[in-house]
């Protein structure tokens, strides 16, 4: 395990909102010294996402993980933000309803109502892409702002269906013993989930801290995907309070994410699909007003 | 001393002590004397000796342990009491005229009943003008007067005072002496009032009582016979100052 | 040896202004936009860090025009004026029972002082999980921050109410709700409408909690929304209206206390 | 015709209960946890709805073994602390320098008046999009709840300084530095410290929503976490022990001015 | 009148006015007066006419308009002047001992000088014991006399007291004023004191001066010829009488 010093180059690497497993490639790729390999000692911060993209795009902090919706949103704003590696194969978002009501495809939601954390953010784009690829009307059903309490107001009857992160709320449920069915936006339309993220400047002039921040991410990623047990007791050191008592289920959180990973990245044509879908969705749903070039958002030069 | 149609209080024997976690506080014990009707009695005594508690035993506010208390009658009716406490305690978020019209709101007289019998006060304690003013704007003196007009408005038998003008400075203090007079005169009321100042009692009394403290009771009861009307001039007189002497022997401090 | 003493006089140009009550405030809001674009010009930050106060003007502009706005201040508005409402008027009789029966005063005072130190932004989340995302939660949200000091100024009002009044009132023969009417009212609202004062401020708080945890209305969505939009000019919009609201909320209440309490010589603070 | 009046008599066994001063806060405390206990049984709710008592107190014990409660309590502490030394020792300086030149006064006031109504919830988004999500942005929240009720207070105080002790220090010919000495400070204490005990309170909910937004430590965090996790009792946790800490910096507010003011009678609250 | 050897403080044609938003208010014109060496004079007058401006004007917080204060000088060197006022204004964070040597701390006096000196005076004013206790724990005329004792701690030549009594009661007043008289007689100071009681002045005094409103100024200056030292049966005799009517009738209110 190499030993960090003085020489290592200091970087802030920013996650989304707190400490969480589906964190853990990063969390593995320090504390397995690939960062350090490449001469990198990686210092976490973690906030709200939207204030992350833009400390990112000013170039005041160089890599952060977002969502690709964050992208297209912050670049149509002036921030200059790119993606630099896919880390979800897919929009990790779906609805989700308990069983006995009946609700299995995305026609059943008709005079539903959705509860979701808000009209804004992942939830409500995956919701949207969703209705409009399967024909959904707008007043077809209800979206309802109830907060991040899916799994409660679902359990309570409160709302019809939620919307959830396809590897977080339906594991919790199911380990709770309710029968539900997911519809994930995945089957209908392909967009694109997280992505690891940096500005155009970095890309432009210091291309090889971005290359190394790539190949030591990647490095993380597969050595999760390959060593799940490892990755979660390594995990333990920054996620707080990953005891016996929810060990079971956040190790399937993990086993879970992990089935969404790229491990092996997409071909040039499938992102430019994604990307080139995002956008479509986010003009059709008022968010963006006009196109961008959508080969300026992302760049494959990075991945092997 | 037995109840005699002239009296208008008749105290006997009277006993008060409060009740405090270590036990019971002796404060009146041997207290005796009564008043005739119409008379304006003064009561003094040093400090503690406990005459705001007689006061406030004899107007209903405190029990008492044993002796009696007796009003003697007055036209086939129980007597009724007024107090007039130190401080002239007015309610600061009624004007003048309303605080004045307080008891007998209480008592849910009729609107006009109310505004005549105020009226009536105000201008016999000569507070005309100033009937919505608020307390705050008036000076202390004016406060006090409102504080006598409403214990008069419910028009009682027999008025009781505690140092009414206890936080007045000594002009004013004469100058509301002087008014008092002129009410009771009018009024004819039975008056029973606390104070501190020898001369002040001297100037307006008839009779002037001096409390001792716990157990001795009331150790002189001197009838003042200074001619009426009195004015500022009587002060000065060699009778006067004898009264006053006298008094002062008797008040240990 | 003579003594003398001079006494110094202010610039008499600075008297004026200060003498013009309408004019200071005017002044220091000048003051404000005036450094607010001077940081913008010197900073030259992007506009979703730091927009100029032209863009939040103009982002206002466009929101009121096409009525987001009002859509949801007022939505704001209905849960400050429900949650304000049955904050006090149950705190107020509540407070009165305690005040009235000392044990269950002494039982309660522990809760009452702690309560004072409960975060309610850290409550916020378990209200919405109990009783779900819609107004009822955060018109009992705000309703909570409101309760806990007018229920203590109730409290504190009624343990002042001059005892000599007191005796006063014995010595007219009140009736208990005499009591209650005439002296113990009128006595203890200065206190009240003291704490519903403080607790205005803080129940604008309270409501936005509210809805930053979970909402598709109102002023805290709003923010959400700016700030998921990269929509920094929106944000400021929001956050200036909380503001103003909470500052005319303040200053509707100081309204009250002084057509309440006319009987007062009144002390600006 | 005598007149008597009774005195009533509480119930003896009540009043033994209410003069034992630690007694009455333990009653209420089984009173709450009955309660609680009792909601949790008849309501039957999940335990990511409602824990149990019970729970609540394993998690506590939990965390407290394996470290995580104090790594988190101590940075929350350590925000705390640094925030309500800034905040007030600059707010006292500044209003020191305020109440000196009246006409800086007059300009700042409608800053004053309304920065009482600006909810901290809603710029703290500003602050960290400002200033990073660092230790920094959570001081600057905290310091700033701290900041305008101490700044209000020490400007109440220095105004209320008795006039006529003024004037006493005036016939000593006492210098600027001795009035500020011997009588500004000392005679605007109690009222300095009240505002810090207002402020204290205030700042937990600073710090709080500085670590809600995003944070890797902290109890606002551990909230974050509870709810990320679905483990509710250690939201529980945490809600309590930011309640514990609110409470404890109020007492110890409270027990500096029993101290500093040891020549005051002690009125309760 | 000239500055004469024996004479410890001359006023002459001492004219005040305060600003006002809406011109000069005029209080004080055409006062002119002196004060022998350790003589006791009183100074009353109705409420408003100026008699605490021409103190505090007398011992520097005031400026005035024209005319002259002199204070001829003692021992070669300046004269030195006290100040109590109405009220007691103790520092409520300060023990009574505390108190005393606030003057002292203001002029750097060392740690065991200020002891000694406040050992000195609170003998003098009979506090003995009470050293630390705070101001909220003693009675009005302690308050009075620690006031007291801390304008006399820089030892001033001339000492002057604005109705250093007006907020006790008529019996502790009495008891204080003869505790002043006490201390005058033991210092020897130069005093010059305001008062709202005539017999109070008439008491303590060797001079009575009368200062009217505004234009008129010190309006009677009477001598007060009761032998010294004077006790409470004085106040009885018909000398006291005489002087006290005398000063009334120059009094209208
Ligand atoms: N409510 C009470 N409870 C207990 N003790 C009391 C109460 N009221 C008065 N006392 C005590 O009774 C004694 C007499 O008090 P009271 O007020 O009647 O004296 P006073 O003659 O009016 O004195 P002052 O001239 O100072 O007003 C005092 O020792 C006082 O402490
Ligand atoms: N600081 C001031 N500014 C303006 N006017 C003042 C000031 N101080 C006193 N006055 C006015 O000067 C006049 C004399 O006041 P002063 O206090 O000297 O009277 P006084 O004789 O001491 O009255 P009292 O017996 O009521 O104490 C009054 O009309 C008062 O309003
Ligand atoms: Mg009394
Ligand atoms: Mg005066």
């Amino acid at each position: 395990k190499p030993q960090s010093n003085g020489e290592l180059e200091e970087i802030t690497f920013n996650l989304t909102y707190i400490p969480n497993i589906q964190f853990a490639p990063i969390y593995v790729s320090i504390d397995k010294g690939f960062f350090a390999e490449e001469g990198l000692e990686v210092k976490l911060a973690y906030g709200n996402e939207a204030d992350m993209v833009a400390l990112v795009g000013s170039n005041h902090q160089q890599f952060m993980i977002a969502s690709g919706e964050q992208v297209l949103l912050s670049r149509e704003q002036g921030l200059p933000v790119v993606s630099v590696a896919n880390w979800y194969k897919d929009y990790p978002v779906g609805v989700a309803a308990l069983k006995d009501s009946g609700i299995s495809q995305p026609s059943d939601l008709v005079g539903k109502e959705i509860g979701l954390p808000g009209l804004y953010g992942a939830n409500y784009i995956g919701m949207e892409a969703l209705a409009a690829q399967t024909g959904l009307e707008a007043n077809d059903y209800k979206l309802v702002s109830i907060g991040f309490t899916q799994v409660e107001s679902l359990v309570s009857g409160t709302v019809d269906a939620v919307v959830v992160y396809l590897a977080n709320e339906p594991v919790q449920l199911r380990a709770r013993g309710y029968d539900i069915n997911v519809i994930a936006v995945q089957d209908y339309i392909e967009l694109v989930g997280n992505c690891l993220v940096t500005n155009e400047t970095s890309v432009k002039n210091n291309p090889e801290l971005v290359q190394k921040m790539v190949r030591a991410f990647r490095k993380g990623l597969e050595y999760t995907a390959a060593h799940p047990d490892e990755a979660w007791t390594i995990s333990q050191k920054y996620v707080d309070n990953l005891t016996e008592e929810v060990a079971p289920i956040q190790k399937e959180v993990l086993k879970e994410s992990i089935s969404h990973w790229q491990i092996i990245p997409e071909t040039r044509e499938e992102q430019n699909k994604r990307w080139t879908n995002m956008m479509n969705i986010l003009i059709d749903i008022g968010l963006m007003k006009k196109e961008l070039n959508i080969e300026d958002a992302y760049t494959d030069e990075f991945l092997p | 001393m037995n109840s005699s149609p002239e009296n208008s209080l008749v105290v006997q024997n009277l006993k008060v002590s409060f009740e405090e976690k270590d036990g019971m506080l002796q404060v009146l014990e041997n207290v005796s004397f009564s008043i005739q009707k119409n008379a304006f009695a003064c009561l003094i005594g040093p400090s503690g000796s406990g005459k705001s508690t007689l006061l406030r035993t004899l107007a209903g506010l405190i029990p008492y342990e044993s002796g009696s208390i007796e009003f003697p009658e007055v036209h086939g009716r129980k007597a009724r009491t007024g107090l007039v406490f130190q401080k002239a305690n007015l309610m600061s978020w009624r004007t003048l005229a309303e605080n004045i019209a307080l008891p007998l709101e209480l008592a849910n007289f009729s609107r006009e009943e109310i505004d005549k019998t105020v009226k009536e006060m105000v201008e016999l304690t000569g507070l005309q003008g100033f009937e919505n003013s608020w307390p705050h704007e008036l000076s202390g003196g004016m406060a006090q007067r409102v504080a006598i007009a409403r214990s008069l408005v419910q028009d009682p038998d027999i008025l009781f005072l505690d140092e009414p003008f206890g936080s007045l400075d000594e002009l004013t203090r004469e100058r509301m002496s002087e008014e008092l007079l002129r009410i009771w005169n009018e009024k004819r009321k039975t008056i029973l009032m606390v104070t501190h100042s020898i001369s002040e009692a001297v100037f307006l009394a008839d009779r002037v009582l001096v409390l001792s403290g716990f157990p001795q009771g009331i150790v002189l009861d001197l009838p003042i016979n200074l001619p009426r009307p009195r004015d500022e001039k009587i002060r000065y007189s060699p009778e006067f100052a004898q009264a006053a002497a006298t008094l002062h022997d008797h008040l240990k401090f | 040896m003579a003594i003398r003493t001079k006494t110094d006089r202010e610039n008499p140009f600075l008297q004026k202004v200060t003498q013009q009550r309408w004019l200071l405030p005017l002044v220091s809001l000048f003051l404000f936009l005036g450094i607010w674009q001077l940081l913008y010009t010197l900073l030259g930050l992007p506009a979703f860090i730091l927009p100029s106060p032209a863009m939040v003007w103009t982002k206002f502009l466009e929101v009121f025009r096409n009525g987001i706005w009002w859509h949801n201040t007022s939505y704001t508005l209905l849960e400050l004026a429900l949650g304000l409402f049955f904050g006090s008027v149950i705190a107020s009789i509540l407070g009165y029972i305690l005040s009235k029966t000392p044990v269950l005063e002494k039982l309660a005072s522990p809760f009452l002082v702690g309560s004072q130190s409960v975060p309610v932004v850290a409550i916020a989340p378990l209200i919405i999980i109990w009783f779900g995302p819609g107004l009822f939660s955060k018109v009992l949200i705000c309703a909570l921050t409101v309760f806990f000091p007018v229920l203590v100024n109730v409290l504190v009002g009624m343990r002042q109410v001059s005892q000599d009044l007191r005796e006063l009132m014995d010595s007219f023969k009140a009736s208990k709700w005499q009591i209650l009417r005439h002296l113990e009212i009128p006595a203890s609202l200065p206190i009240l409408l003291g704490g519903l004062r403080v607790g205005a401020t803080l129940s604008v708080i309270g409501a936005i909690v509210g809805e930053l945890v979970g909402s598709d209305r109102g002023l805290g969505y709003l923010i959400n929304l700016g700030r998921g939009q990269y929509d920094t000019a929106l944000v400021f919009v929001a956050v200036f209206s909380l503001i103003f609201l909470a500052a005319s909320l303040y200053s509707i209440v100081l309204f009250l206390e002084r057509r309440a309490l006319k009987w007062q010589t009144w002390q600006e603070t």
